[in-house]
């Protein structure tokens, strides 16, 4: 499983990373545990994708995860790292399995939009509950790891990346097994998958569910990097536009794209924000649009023309 | 007694207010499969030039009856250019792309307008009351209504009856329905479907700017306000079915109603109230109470 | 009144939409190793009878039983674990995939029927697998051609080299020849066919082209409103008076428009 | 595969290059101060424009040494300050995300300003952990203070509970024969923490008065009320409470007008200063009108210097009278000035706190001391006043002013606002 270029790349890639984020500054060691903890969730929209299928609702695993952090920090004092990163992918995962068992049968457009519907219905129902924080949300304490509770944020940067690598890694494999391949299949020819005898359900469930595993992850890291959860900004429709917004900017091409695509996100909303306070969301919107048009292979298409098409492939 | 009037016309009142920002919605989803996330742009446009006009407008003096021409006037002018531009300037050339990627064109399109609304008319909220101290008040059911409010039911009610007889008593309906049940059907007829789209587009978009030009008049006409619109007329869409006229307006009356009952009876419910409707229905129902019938995958 | 040899015994079968007969009284017993021509006018009932066998049609009465074990009730995909695979009229392959990912796809869910999915798929013995089959379809040249870059003939092969990877015992094919031109039709069904034979598979085709029938079918189905009105070798349904005037004269009435 | 390692390290090396860019530092005699607002969405109008134009002038005053006597020293410890504009927009983890830019990316040296509680709650913790001299102008919750104590975190305005204190007091003392009241406040922690002290307030002041048991709470931004209006005019109640601030005050005075709403009932708006200038002949007579303290309108004629100063300048630059916003954005930047003024230009962020902790000081319209939650939370006297339309000026004006001493309407320090009003505002001077 370490041995494609992807692969290796991710793994020097990571360790240049780690060691780089020793030296960097704190507001770079932020942008890339933000862009990274994204990431994690765009790996997951990418495999829909790929099978032809984009959520535009994933903002409720998102948010569940986050908001587990949030619960199991505020009500229980669950501190550790690794159990608030479980506890997310856990809550998103098996309320994903669920729920695919209604997605499965819907593709296309009907597709996204049952997937923004239920992620309103969890958005509402925090918005309303105070007991949930309401709109305020919660604050959440510095993240102990194994115990130890860190001076710095490199401890926890380090760990995202690690994570980050890892599920880079898991899905490059995944998408090398039967079911991996599958996914260009579905999306070209449902009816040959079925005569061949396998279940397109089955397959779009499995692939629905590691998609909500990892958001959910997702949206406990970066909860845990913010160190705040609320409504608007982790289970609110607009958070699924931004996650679709990302996977579409970094593009399908390889499981590197999200995490480069995610960062550039980070940077380009830092940036809009910073020097157009009254007008960032207009530029953030025409870059979107521009990427759709003039770039629907997203920044992957972009690197693999300069890197020469066979890289990483 | 008293009581259970004013649930009704607090209900009718509130259903019509969502029938009419979910209409255009769900007719534009009805024809062209587009979920069109800049609607709630459409609505704020609507919104913020009724305002500006009806407050220059009596500015200058002039009667405030024009206040309703305008209204009119602006949810027309804002749907016809607003609407042309998108349909023709970005969407026209995603046809043939995935339906999905439409969908995210128009997200990205509603950040923009956003933006460009707050460019356009600053950040000072807009005030058109003017229209609804022209009507006045009355004594109903023990309490003041302002009259302006139960008008909302009489338009919706036009713009619900004007969709019915546009679809089942003209030939444009018969043609629209065609395309509305497959788009390649409607193309093998000879229907032209690019004008049907871009007419349907620029339609819906109307919709979506009277809602907002008849409200206008009852608030404060601030940055924002389209965000709040989308999600309402998105729940009433999902509820009624995607695309189902009919079902925008069941979805209405049910949200609507209920809601008033709660914030009647049990206020601290009542912001549950559309989501719950929302919640049941996906889980018994998820294509909607009223899905028109779509022509599967497999 | 089980008859020993056939492996595929259909009794009564009757399929109707609302007042449309699709299908009638249809009775037929193949026997293993069978090449069987199904022939027909448009709209005679051909392709709903194939649809029925692999199960993406339910009958509305009657039976279809393969070596025994009843069809009717289970999905397209249990058929096809039963050993019953089809091609298609036109043909259903992956077409933003090359030519060996659209095969090694078949072979691998052939070869694991999704139990260990989740291992690797490119694996040497399927790499072996995978040229064999391209070696007996003659697709050697193509393996690495994008799908949708490929012409009709070579996709309608690679249709039905995907439905054949899992070793059916029966494999239903329907209009193999439509699409391809008239100087390839023969070397085509000869690669098939070839192919076929040596699998031993038994054979059910729907086909238009009489010459193509003649040539490679040993019994024909001509089947006319719903209804199987001839079941005989091919020389003698080519001559048989019904055959001739709903089918075949249909037919080149047809050919002419 | 190696020249794309390559690239990884360079796109890497690249960002760390801008960022250090980006955080070039700042000569001595200027420093920056980031003012955090709303520029964007329905609070923007009332609330954020004003109070970025406070600050923005009071800035420029104080650089320029314009500001009356006592504080007509030039600049801020003799340092010249720029401002940076901020959207206080978008959520409170967007604005985390900010506050973390802010320091550690765009390396400001104070941040003055927030107005939204949700901000604000979110972002003390923050400040704490990044140790950055930060004070809030606007925000209302009391619990940023009482939660735990803050080192680096001020307030030099007082919260909440003073607010809903004093409108129970003025009720009470305008209001004898009041027999039930009901409220309509926006579901977060503004509006839940309001009316409960409203209401806690008047059960004990006014024991034989009785809540509605339909008191409505509507989702913040909601922007229509037709319906709540309606069970509120059914509701026996005669007196109905809001917290309501920004566009949603605006529409909800609209739409209660139009329904004879305040004809019917006492309304109490303690937030509703902001709409006294802005809505002129649409803001009903007769409303208990509050300015979240002694700002505004309540403040309007208040004959000091300072005052006349304040309002006449931002009459001058911005063509209306100041609202609450402008007043608590521009005594809050005043602050600034002082604790620079004690600290000096180059002054670390612990001596900045130390500077301002405990003090008292005059602000342009009040006397602000620096008394709760170990000196960094203020405390001011409070008031309320009741609208008339004054038809000659043609402008809106506040009759029966009555302001209530810091030490009536806010706890001793120490106390948790709660616990003290149900415990009978023990020690409250009035």
């Amino acid at each position: 499983m370490f041995n494609d270029r992807t692969a290796k790349f991710l793994l020097l890639a990571a360790l240049v990373i780690c060691v780089g984020g020793a030296f960097a500054p704190n507001w770079i060691v932020n942008q890339f545990m933000f862009g990274f903890s994204r990431a994690l969730a765009i790996l997951g929209l990418m495999v829909l994708w790929r099978t032809g299928l984009v959520s535009f609702g994933h903002a409720f695993y998102f948010g569940l995860g986050a908001y587990a952090v949030a619960i199991l920090d505020s009500k229980l004092g669950v501190s550790d790292v690794f159990l608030r990163l479980v506890a997310g992918a856990v809550v998103a995962g098996v309320a994903g399995f669920l729920i695919g068992f209604i997605m499965r049968n819907y593709r296309d457009i009907f597709f996204a939009m049952l997937n923004t519907a239920i992620s309103m219905v969890l958005f509402g129902i925090v918005v309303k509950t105070e007991s949930l924080g309401s709109t305020d949300g919660f604050a959440i304490s510095a993240s102990t790891i194994f115990g130890l509770s860190p001076e710095t944020k490199y401890p926890l940067f380090v760990i995202i990346t690690l994570i980050g690598l890892s599920a880079a890694l898991a899905v490059n494999f995944y998408l090398k097994t039967t079911f991996g391949k599958l996914t260009t299949a579905i999306r070209d020819n449902e009816i040959r998958v079925e005569y061949l005898g396998f279940s397109v359900a089955h397959a779009i469930h499995l692939k629905y569910t590691i998609s909500t595993i990892l958001a959910g992850g997702a949206g406990a890291l970066m909860a845990m990097s913010l160190g705040q959860v609320d409504p608007e900004s982790m289970i609110n429709w607009t958070v699924s536009g931004e996650l679709v917004f990302v996977t579409i900017l970094s593009g399908p091409g390889n499981v590197i794209a999200p995490f480069i695509g995610s960062l550039v996100f980070e940077v380009l909303r830092t940036y809009a924000f910073e020097l157009a306070p009254q007008a960032w969301q207009l530029i953030m919107g025409a870059t979107f649009l521009t990427i759709i048009f003039f770039l629907p292979g997203g920044i992957w298409s972009l690197i693999e023309k300069l890197g020469g098409k066979k890289n990483a492939k | 007694m008293e009581a259970a009037l004013t649930i009704l016309l607090d209900g009718l009142q509130f259903s019509s207010y969502l029938f009419i920002v979910s209409a255009g919605l769900t007719i534009i989803f009805g024809v062209m499969k587009i979920l069109n996330v800049a609607h709630g742009s459409f609505y704020a446009w609507g919104a913020y030039t009724a305002a500006f006009f009806i407050g220059k407008f009596s500015d200058m003096g002039l009667p405030d009856a024009l206040g309703f021409l305008i209204i009119v006037a602006a949810a027309i002018v804002v749907g016809v250019i607003l609407g042309f531009i998108i349909e023709q300037g970005i969407l026209k050339h995603m046809y043939e792309r995935d339906e999905v990627l439409i969908v995210l064109a128009t997200f990205g399109l509603f950040l923009v307008l956003e933006d460009i609304i707050l460019i356009a008319f600053g950040t000072d909220p807009y005030f058109a009351y003017q229209p609804m101290a022209l009507l006045d008040s009355v004594e109903l059911g023990g309490i003041t209504r302002d009259v302006y409010g139960m008008t909302l039911i009489g338009v919706a009610a036009v713009v619900a009856v004007g969709c019915w007889w546009l679809l089942n008593r003209t030939k444009w309906g018969t043609l629209l329905k065609a395309v509305i049940f497959d788009r390649e059907m409607g193309i093998s007829m000879g229907i032209n479907v690019p004008l049907v789209y871009t007419l349907t587009f620029i339609g819906g978009a109307i919709l979506g700017g009277l809602g907002g030009a008849y409200i206008a008049p009852t608030i404060s006409v601030a940055p924002g306000l389209g965000t709040e619109v989308i999600v309402l007329s998105f729940a009433v869409v999902v509820v009624g079915g995607m695309g189902s006229i009919v079902g925008a307006a069941i979805g209405s009356l049910i949200i609507g109603i209920l809601r008033a009952i709660a914030v009647h009876e049990l206020p601290q419910v009542e912001l549950f109230v559309v989501f719950a409707v929302m919640a049941i229905v996906l889980v018994f129902r998820p294509e909607g109470l009223f899905a028109p019938a779509k022509p599967r995958k497999i | 009144m089980q008859n020993s040899s056939s492996i595929l015994e259909v009794r009564d079968l009757l399929k109707t939409f609302g007042a449309v007969v699709a299908a009638k009284d249809i009775n037929v017993d193949i026997s293993q190793g069978e090449i069987v021509g199904i022939i027909g006018a448009n709209g005679a009932g051909k392709t709903c009878f194939v649809n029925m066998v692999t199960g993406y049609l339910a009958p509305t009465e009657g039976s279809i039983k393969f070596e025994g074990t009843e069809l009717v009730g289970l999905g397209t995909r249990k058929i096809t674990h039963a050993g019953i695979s089809r091609s298609f009229q036109v043909s259903q392959v992956f077409h933003s995939m090359t030519v060996s990912e659209n095969l090694m796809i078949a072979l691998a869910i052939a070869n694991n029927r999704g139990t260990d999915a989740l291992s690797l798929m490119d694996t040497p013995d399927l790499r072996l697998k995978l040229d064999a089959v391209l070696k007996r379809y003659k697709l050697e040249t193509q393996r690495d051609a994008t799908v949708s870059a490929l012409a009709q003939g070579v996709r309608k092969l690679l249709d039905i080299a995907m439905a054949v990877v899992s070793k059916p015992r029966i494999l239903l094919l329907d209009e193999p020849t439509s699409g391809i031109s008239v100087e390839e039709k023969f070397d085509f069904m000869d690669i098939v066919m070839g192919a076929l034979k040596e699998d031993g598979v038994t054979v059910l085709f729907v086909e238009h082209d009489m010459e193509i029938v003649e040539r490679y079918v040993s019994r024909v189905l001509a089947f006319y409103q719903g209804e199987i009105i001839a079941d005989m070798p091919p020389k003698k349904a080519l001559a048989d008076k019904k055959v001739q005037e709903f089918v075949i004269g249909k037919e080149h009435h047809k050919k002419k428009k | 595969m190696t020249n794309k390692l390559l690239k990884g390290a360079l796109g890497f090396a690249a960002v760390s290059a801008v960022a250090f860019a980006g955080g070039i530092a700042h000569a001595k005699d200027t420093i920056t101060i980031a003012v955090p607002s709303f520029l964007t969405g329905g609070a923007a109008g009332p609330f954020g424009i004003p109070a970025m134009n406070g600050a923005k002038m009071i800035t420029d005053a104080i650089n320029a040494g314009k500001l009356p006597a006592p504080y007509n020293t030039k600049g801020f410890g003799g340092a010249t300050a720029s401002v940076i504009p901020l959207d206080e927009g978008g959520g409170a983890t967007k604005q985390v995300a900010e506050y973390r830019n802010l320091v550690e990316k765009r390396n400001v040296d104070a941040i003055v300003g927030y107005i939204s509680s949700g901000n604000c709650q979110a972002l003390a913790p923050v400040a704490e952990e990044l140790k950055q001299f930060t004070i809030f102008a606007t925000c209302g919750t009391p619990r940023i203070f009482e939660e735990a104590a803050r080192k680096y975190v001020f307030r030099t305005m007082g919260h909440a509970t003073a607010d809903n204190v004093a409108a129970a007091m003025y009720v009470k003392e305008k209001f004898p024969d009041m027999k039930g009241y009901t409220g309509i406040n926006q579901n977060y922690a503004w509006g839940q923490d309001s009316w409960r002290d409203f209401d806690l307030t008047l059960q004990q002041i006014m024991p034989n008065t009785k809540a509605s048991d339909k008191t409505q709470f509507p989702k913040i931004f909601a922007g229509q009320y037709g319906s709540e209006i309606s069970a509120m005019s059914l509701d026996k109640a005669d007196l109905v409470h809001t917290s309501f601030w920004g566009g949603d005050l605006e529409a909800f005075i609209f739409q209660g007008n139009a329904r004879g709403l305040f004809k019917k009932k006492i309304g109490v708006f303690t937030v509703g200063g902001t709409a006294a200038y802005r809505l002129g002949k649409k803001l009903p007579n007769g409303l208990v009108l509050g300015a979240r303290g002694p700002y505004g309108i309540l403040v309007r004629d208040r004959d000091t210097a300072l005052n006349n100063w304040f309002v006449s300048t931002y009459k001058n630059l911005y063509g209306t009278y100041p609202s609450g916003p402008a007043y608590q954005y521009g005594q809050a930047i005043l602050a600034a000035k002082i604790a620079y003024d004690k600290a000096g230009s180059d002054a670390t962020n612990e001596q900045l706190a130390g500077a301002l902790r405990g003090i008292t000081f005059e602000s342009f319209s009040t006397t602000i001391e620096m008394k709760l939650g170990n000196g960094h939370q203020a405390a001011t006297e409070n008031g309320y006043g009741i609208t008339e339309y004054d038809s000659e000026n043609g402008e809106n004006v506040v009759k029966d002013v009555k302001f209530y001493p810091a030490s009536c309407v806010l706890p001793p320090e120490g106390q948790n606002s709660v616990d003290w009003i149900k415990g009978g505002m023990k020690g409250a001077k009035c």
